[in-house]
């Protein structure tokens, strides 16, 4: 099965981008397919590379790059919620990049199931 | 049917202005409605507010989209349904709205969303 | 003590819950999508006057209220705007129900 | 169609809107805050039974039950792993009622 | 009593791990609790939830946090309100949570509110 | 009047920063002094400079700025909260700073009020 996923919220504050997260593991794990994680509304700030969380807390930012990049998908920002909220090219985890909505529109045309996690 | 054409559902659930939930949701409508799938929009709950007439956000400094709900029928965006218990039990009517609804039962609603390819809370 | 409520009182508990705690003579005042709690005719209209009853002074941001297209209040609402608000801090302590 | 639930019921009403469109058969899987739903000999618990009776499957998040120190669950509820979320999901297509 | 001493109440009304409001809401009282000030924290609705015993979160990889109010006490924060209705809708009692509270009515702890200079909700 | 302000949610996604921001102005107008805006939870991304929201739409970082300056309080952003969240010197606004929970303390007990915008 070939699955997107749909983020609408950003790490730590809303649970949303860890179920996400343990989803797509655990799919992958099981042999499916995740095509792209697209980052709507808060959802944006998944990407930054400037999130310094404690030592001994999970780093959302840097867990969500490993696994695109281990995995070869893209971890996809909304440029227009992007902008809003502070999120641009300089501040991108790698694994990440920013697009426009019309790449979600694909994906979710040429998936077999497109996953909403949010609040 | 052209098999590529996939059934999609964005579900407005939230009133607007209290977050940006809805008017987000409104501007990947209208993206979306550019690749010609079958798209469908349901108004649940509060999600019904995003419709109300007379909407002036002036003073809140907040920018108003309910006409932009107006726009769609430009962008061949014809399903708009409302929950019809949704509607009532806010004491509200299709003329409350600045759209032109299909007020439905909620059952139907749950009927359409099993066709769906994807379904898309906002 | 000024108590605030800023949710939906139809998708979410927060007015519910805050009318359990408000002591007599508590002004409570809606803002943002609060502010659907006092839209005319609707079913939370009960607890409306019943708060008025009790001598709970009702409240609503008008900004808040235009901004969603409400054309009629329930009865003995009072409106305030951004500087009303700041009245009402001036003479109560505050209380945002989040 | 599996509809997935992640809010509390008892401070939002997520839940009980979405039981209003389910259809005959569609599994209801309740994942983060949404599993206090099925937390044994709360009021849901009728809700739930009543799900059950007309066929719809109802599933909770396991790691969000333990992450809660929900200890037991109402009758008929069945309990899945993200491994089985994701089986769920490969069954059905999928309603996430945020 | 010194009138520098103020009385500020954190109220707790979210369930733990969906959000991190509590979690933070916590970070916050134990700096608090160095100021002396006249601290009391309140739970009420879901807020009831964070207390539970036995939460184990290594499942959905979230860091717990419950053990965290067992050190209150060392902090001299020993004013712990439960709402008596959140707690019996939920059907836990005392002996669910991992900590000493007082159990209230809602009118009592709506007139300590009153009594308060500040009033934190998280 | 001296009014602090606590607030929990970052621009755009919710009201709160907009009703935080027109109480301010209100009470500022009515003669009252604003002493801090204290940001917490996510609250703490309204203070990065990094956004760029549409022409035709308010810009509410350089908003909490002007204010701040011309009236001279400070936008705090706790520093926990900052780390979790990508937020830190680099990125801020003019105006507003990083600082720890104890100059909330503070904040509590030096005003009159001390109020709180959310979600």
């Amino acid at each position: 099965m070939n699955i997107g996923i749909l983020l609408k919220e950003g790490p730590y504050n809303h649970q949303a981008s860890d179920t996400a997260y343990k989803f797509a593991e655990a799919a992958i794990a099981k042999g499916h397919k995740v095509d792209a994680v697209f980052l709507y509304n808060d959802g944006v700030t998944n990407v930054t590379k400037l999130g310094d969380p404690p030592q001994d807390d999970r780093n959302v930012a840097a867990r969500w790059s490993e696994l695109a990049k281990k995995n070869d998908f893209k971890v996809l920002a909304c440029i227009a919620a992007s902008k809003r909220r502070g999120i641009n090219d300089d501040v991108l985890i790698d694994g990440s990049e920013i697009t426009g909505l019309g790449t979600l529109t694909d994906i979710a045309i040429r998936n077999d199931r497109l996953l909403t996690f949010g609040d | 049917m052209d098999t590529d054409i996939k059934k999609i559902m964005h579900v407005m659930r939230r009133a607007p202005h209290g977050s940006i939930y809805t008017y987000e949701g409104l501007e990947m409508i209208l993206i979306m409605a550019a690749y010609e799938q079958d798209l469908s929009l349901v108004f649940i709950g509060d999600g019904i507010y995003a419709l109300k007439k007379n909407q002036d956000t002036t003073g809140i400094g907040i920018k108003g989209f309910s006409r932009t709900f107006m726009a769609l029928d430009g962008y061949d965006v014809e399903k708009l349904y409302v929950d019809r218990q949704s509607l009532e039990e806010r004491g509200l009517t299709e003329d409350d709205l600045v759209v032109d609804v299909e007020v439905m039962d909620a059952s139907e609603i749950g009927r359409l969303m099993t066709e769906q390819d994807v379904v898309i809370h906002h | 003590m000024l108590h605030t409520i800023n949710k939906s009182p139809f998708e979410n508990n927060t007015f519910t819950t805050c009318v359990r705690f408000l002591q007599p003579g508590d002004p409570i005042l809606f803002i943002e999508d609060g502010v659907y709690a006092v839209q005319d005719g609707n079913r939370f209209g009960a607890l409306i006057q019943s708060m008025l009853k009790k001598n709970n002074p009702v409240y609503a941001l008008k900004p808040d209220i235009d901004a969603r297209g409400i054309s009629a209040v329930a009865d003995g609402v009072r409106m305030v705007d951004y500087a009303g608000f700041v009245d009402l801090v001036e003479e109560h302590q505050v209380n945002s129900w989040l």
